[in-house]
């Protein structure tokens, strides 16, 4: 048995690995697509739903889905939330965050974005201002690289 | 389906930061535990399943390898089950299965965590697509956050009747910790204090969170026969469901979990169960977030859609109330991910069965046990019962 | 990780890609047994443990006998030499992203004296830089001996290499 | 025990593809339910096999994985481990009776993740084998140079292995690597881990199989053609090297377990064609030791015979195996997967010249073979 003296000891670490992923064709187009101010999504001709972003084929009738669709850039409000803790890869000046989810008009399901336009570090502000079916807008960013942060966030519609 | 399934043993570690052993040392505490307490030996063992979360969360991939030993699988038939957070309900449907099947006896399944070996909130930022997702995603707490929200928005839940529902499960939670012999989380808290805990992410408050925790839990399934043989009282296997979602969150709704539904809607089939609130004695429902559990006793079918916090403020789901849920404290007071859902399992089986100590319900015969994972995608359940 | 060997580029590709790389910290607990067993190479002493029960020593030191599933109290710790033989070994002389040195070293499988199973570990000492060389030498090497850091910190490495006798 | 009959197949070739995972797992997924006529939503379950680490960069590979593999809104489950478990797992929901028919898919791609080398070294503990560089090459390299000393297999033996996979691998349509290569390529080619060649390891792959397994009932409705499993059996061994003796491996115990549910007794004898895991030439010779088709230490006298060519008495990886095309993670479930299509005579232009009755698919994966499964199958 390990003496008292002996206090267990840990190491400590960071470790890296490599990847690197192929976007395909779908996902290719649709970052295209950003770099254009476009929001694309592609429609099911099966159940005739329109996902954001846009998908090779239908997670629920498995058929291929090949019509492209550019959707509206505003929409609603479905959730929304108020990061303000930090942990490994993101710092105190990286938050907060208001991550929320939108329903696109005319799309079928939400997708992914943050809130921008006003200052987010008061929370009071931001509770009174976000709601659940609140209106929002896309807002680009100058530069764009067809990445999603080419959206630079997503602003609040009075 | 198959052949009759019971739980003859369980075993849990001390969960909490534990530091003071290494990863397979606390895999070794856990499977010991469910041998002494199963009155048998690994010689009796046909073969071993293993799970945890993504690999990374440790930083050694396919630990199985490294657990090997310390499993006392060595010779035997492993298999290694993995579904995000449902882990610890995955696990034991795959021992079920295998000795349903035909192609076992006696199994022994465990499932661990040791999560102060790394940070799991940047291991869960591995989970979401990486270009499309990851950016939005700061861990597990901004995924519930989101969804709590969604639920409130869609039901119009009165945000303030959510808090004090939400306050109260983390009392009673916290209470049972408290009690429980292998919780990590032991303090003792108002509904005052819930309600007024520093935000992490919004509405999710500090005492509505669950802890990192290390910890193991191992559970020895076994058949109809071998059960009888070895177990005076052992915990029959009445049902099990699992479902999953489409990866994209966005895809469907997470207000109305339908994932949730329709693996509890299975589970009761195969269970005979048509009104789960009344027929089942306890419920131990993965709540890492008190606004999850709000939810899951919606989805789960023990109260109306949008209805949780209406009932649970009138105590139907507390100690005395017509269904406890989560007596050992649940998830928010213990939370080794990979273990977490078998743990649910094990605290089922051990009030089924009469072992659960100063936790006990009064004469369970019927218990629920759940847990959810992936990007809000994964439910599964086992349901328990006293008789075959 | 060590990163010895700096990251590889992927080929360059035709298509879209994007690059995701998985950087995570850890922190590893050794437990009371490596605690100790890695505290006794920063002493240069290799310590293992005998199992009361099938008798066999083994190290690095187990809290536990892997086949008798015996625990640690059941343990019995003993210094075991540190010269031995060589039981197989590999020259490793390509890069990969993560290996512990630059290339080329000598990877073996090494039964010291008073342990019942073999232990891995570098074999250096002599120059590696031609294999056929190596192999040549390897063939009439059998015993070695542990060659000790200068600066230890208590780690596996605190043992730089075991070379020929 | 219900019987469990696999109904279709469909895989990817190994070579690198420009699809997103998503896509390049659909279309397989796809293949198949195309091929038995069914519709995602009509079969009983799904079992995935996916590993975290080798999932470009996403871990809890299923979350991901879920949409493609046609699993949504079903019960379903995945495997953390090579394919070959999530066939198992997949038999073996459909032998408990509560499903008639399963989804299996395994799926990686090699082209997006780190070296092999790199990902494997993340299986060894922290503090020690890690450290040392103990990865699967390196402990294959220890492997090989003990099976050269104790039972005197020649090098040559070994790169003859290399000569024959690459060589069948032409005629496979899947196959990553495809080279007609002589004895001296392979032992010319670089010593990379000595006594280990660079021709003498495995690729890195891409690749997605999909097979449809079915209850008996089921599965003589979806095809005239089904294919059974006879017999399983697989095996954990130690996880430290120097606690092993690495010529001894746990895959004896698997090939008993399977040979005995299958009622074999003279595997050399009764068995016409097996494909097994051989990420390391000579490992295939060692395999083929502990299989039963030959003596302990023998392996190398087996390639000598010819026997273990594509033409031979008893052919080995008439695909090609895993030196020709290597998807770390569903590498098991092709070799099933080219098991069953020998028996229905589906093999195409690396069809064999005879009947094949009675097939066996091994898998193993870890140090030196750590695990082991092997699965027989027959019609």
């Amino acid at each position: 048995m390990a003496e008292k003296n002996e206090k267990p000891r840990t190491i400590h670490t960071v470790l890296r690995v490599p990847f690197e992923m192929a976007l395909g064709p779908t996902w290719t187009r649709f970052f295209e697509g950003l770099r254009e101010k476009k929001i694309l999504g592609t429609k099911c001709k099966e159940c005739g739903r329109i996902l954001v972003p846009a998908r090779p084929f239908c997670p629920r009738c498995f058929e291929p889905m090949e019509e492209w669709v550019e959707v509206a850039q505003e929409g609603t409000i479905i959730t929304w939330s108020y990061v303000n803790y930090t942990y490994f890869g993101v710092t105190a000046d990286m938050i907060p965050i208001v991550p929320t989810r939108i329903k696109l008009d005319g799309v079928d399901g939400g997708w992914g974005g943050r809130i921008g336009g006003f200052d987010i570090k008061d929370f009071d502000l931001v509770n009174k201002k976000v709601k659940v079916g609140a209106r929002v807008k896309a807002v680009w960013s100058g530069e764009r690289h067809g990445h999603l942060r080419d959206i630079e966030y997503w602003e609040i519609i009075e | 389906m198959g052949r009759a399934v019971a739980v003859i043993g369980t075993g849990q570690t001390r969960h909490g930061r534990r530091d003071d052993v290494s990863y397979p040392d606390l895999i070794k505490e856990a499977v010991k535990a469910a041998f002494e307490d199963a009155g048998i030996t690994s010689q009796d063992i046909d073969a071993v399943v293993y799970g945890s979360m993504p690999s990374m969360m440790e930083g050694v991939a396919y630990n199985h390898f490294y657990f090997a030993d310390a499993l006392r699988v060595v010779g035997k038939p492993l298999l290694r089950t993995e579904t995000c957070g449902s882990t610890g309900q995955s696990i034991a449907h795959t021992g079920i299965y295998w000795i349903a099947s035909g192609m076992a006896d006696i199994i022994l399944v465990v499932g661990s965590e040791k999560q102060h070996e790394g940070d799991a909130q940047a291991t869960m930022t591995t989970i979401p697509e990486a270009f499309m997702h990851a950016d939005f995603v700061g861990g597990a707490p901004v995924a519930f956050s989101m969804q709590s929200r969604e639920w409130m928005g869609h039901f119009n839940i009165d945000e303030d009747k959510a808090r004090e529902a939400a306050a109260i499960i983390s009392v009673d939670c916290h209470d049972g910790g408290l009690k429980n012999p292998y919780a990590h989380i032991r303090v003792n808290i108002t509904k005052e204090d819930a309600m007024k805990a520093r935000i992490i992410t919004y509405p999710v408050r500090l005492l509505d969170v669950c802890p990192s925790s290390d910890g193991a839990c191992a559970v020895i399934f076994a058949s109809e026969d071998k059960a009888k043989k070895i177990c005076k009282k052992p915990a029959w296997v009445k049902g099990t469901g699992f479902r999953g979602e489409e990866y994209f969150s966005g895809d469907s709704s997470k207000a109305v979990w339908q994932s949730a539904i329709e693996a509890s809607k299975e589970a009761y089939k195969q269970a005979g169960i048509t009104d789960p609130l009344k027929e089942l004695d306890v419920a131990e429902v993965y709540n890492p977030f008190t606004y999850q559990q709000l939810m899951f006793l919606e989805c789960l079918g023990f109260c109306p859609p949008g209805e949780s916090p209406d009932y649970v403020v009138k105590g139907v789901f507390s100690p005395g109330g017509k269904l406890f849920c989560n007596p050992s404290g649940g998830v928010l007071c213990t939370n080794p991910i990979g273990a977490a859902g078998l743990i649910r399992l094990a605290e089922a089986a051990m009030q089924v069965t009469g072992k659960a100590g100063a936790i006990q319900v009064e004469g369970a015969k019927l218990a629920l046990s759940h847990a959810m994972g992936g990007a809000l995608q994964f439910n599964g359940i086992t349901i328990l019962g006293s008789e075959l | 990780m060590v990163e010895a060997v700096k990251s590889p580029e992927f080929p360059v590709k035709e298509y879209k890609t994007g690059n995701k790389d998985t950087v995570l910290p850890y922190n590893w607990a050794l437990g009371p047994t490596w605690t100790k067993f890695f505290n006794g190479l920063k002493e240069e002493k290799i310590l293992g443990t005998r199992c009361k029960k099938c008798n066999r020593v083994l190290v690095p030191a187990r809290t536990f006998c892997p086949s008798c599933y015996k625990d640690m109290e059941d343990e019995e710790w003993v210094e075991v030499a540190q010269e031995g033989t060589v039981e197989t070994w590999c020259l490793v002389n390509y890069k990969y992203y993560g290996q512990p040195k630059e290339p080329p070293y000598i990877i073996a499988q090494i039964c010291l004296d008073r342990a019942d199973c073999s232990v891995t570990h570098f074999i250096g000492g002599f120059d590696l830089s031609d294999p056929d060389k190596v192999r040549e030498k390897m063939k009439s090497v059998s015993r070695i001996k542990a060659v000790w850091s200068k600066e230890k910190h208590a780690d596996i490495y605190d043992i730089a290499y075991f070379e020929p006798v | 025990m219900q019987k469990v009959g696999i109904v279709e197949v469909a895989m990817t070739p190994g070579t690198e593809s420009s699809l997103s995972l998503m896509e390049f797992t659909y279309k397989p997924v796809k293949e198949v339910l195309d091929k038995a006529g069914l519709r995602r939503d009509q079969v009983g379950t799904y079992v995935l096999a996916s590993t975290d680490i080798m999932h470009s960069g996403m871990s809890c590979a299923n979350a991901f994985d879920w949409d493609a593999a046609g699993a949504f809104m079903k019960p379903a489950s995945r495997e953390e481990g090579d394919g070959i478990t999530a066939f198992i797992y997949g038999c073996m929901r459909i032998m408990s009776g509560r499903h008639d028919t399963a989804l299996v898919v395994g799926l990686i791609k090699g082209s997006e993740n780190a070296e092999n080398d790199t990902i494997t070294s993340c299986f060894a503990d922290p503090f020690y084998s890690r450290p040392l560089g103990i990865q699967e090459t390196t402990a294959a390299a220890m492997q090989m140079r003990l099976y050269l000393e104790r039972y005197g297999i020649t090098e040559e033996q070994c790169a003859k292995v290399v000569v024959k996979n690459l060589g069948n691998a032409l005629f496979n349509p899947y196959a990553h690597i495809k080279k007609r290569v002589s004895v001296e390529d392979v032992l010319k080619s670089e010593r990379i881990c000595d006594p280990l060649k660079a021709m003498e390891c495995a690729p890195k792959s891409d690749g997605v199989c999909a097979m449809l397994l079915a209850s008996e009932e089921k599965a003589r409705k979806l095809t005239n053609n089904p294919v059974w499993l006879k017999g399983w059996g697989s095996s954990m061994d130690t996880f430290y090297l120097g606690d092993r003796d690495l010529l001894d491996t746990q895959l004896k115990t698997a090939a008993v377990g399977a040979y005995k549910m299958a009622g074999i007794s003279d595997p050399r004898k009764e068995i016409d064609v097996a494909e097994i895991c051989e990420p390391y030439a000579f490992q295939e010779l060692l395999w083929c030791e502990e299989l039963g088709f030959c003596a302990q230490g023998q392996g190398g006298k087996l390639i000598d015979s010819g026997v273990t060519q594509i033409a031979g008495d008893l052919p080995v990886n008439p695909s090609g195996g895993v030196l020709a095309t290597n998807p770390y993670v569903s590498r098991g479930l092709y070799r099933v997967a080219e098991a069953a299509l020998q028996i229905r005579g589906e093999a195409g232009q690396h069809q064999l010249d005879k009947k094949v009755n009675t097939a066996l698919a091994c898998a193993g994966y870890g140090f030196a073979g750590q695990w082991h499964g092997v699965a027989i199958l027959g019609n």
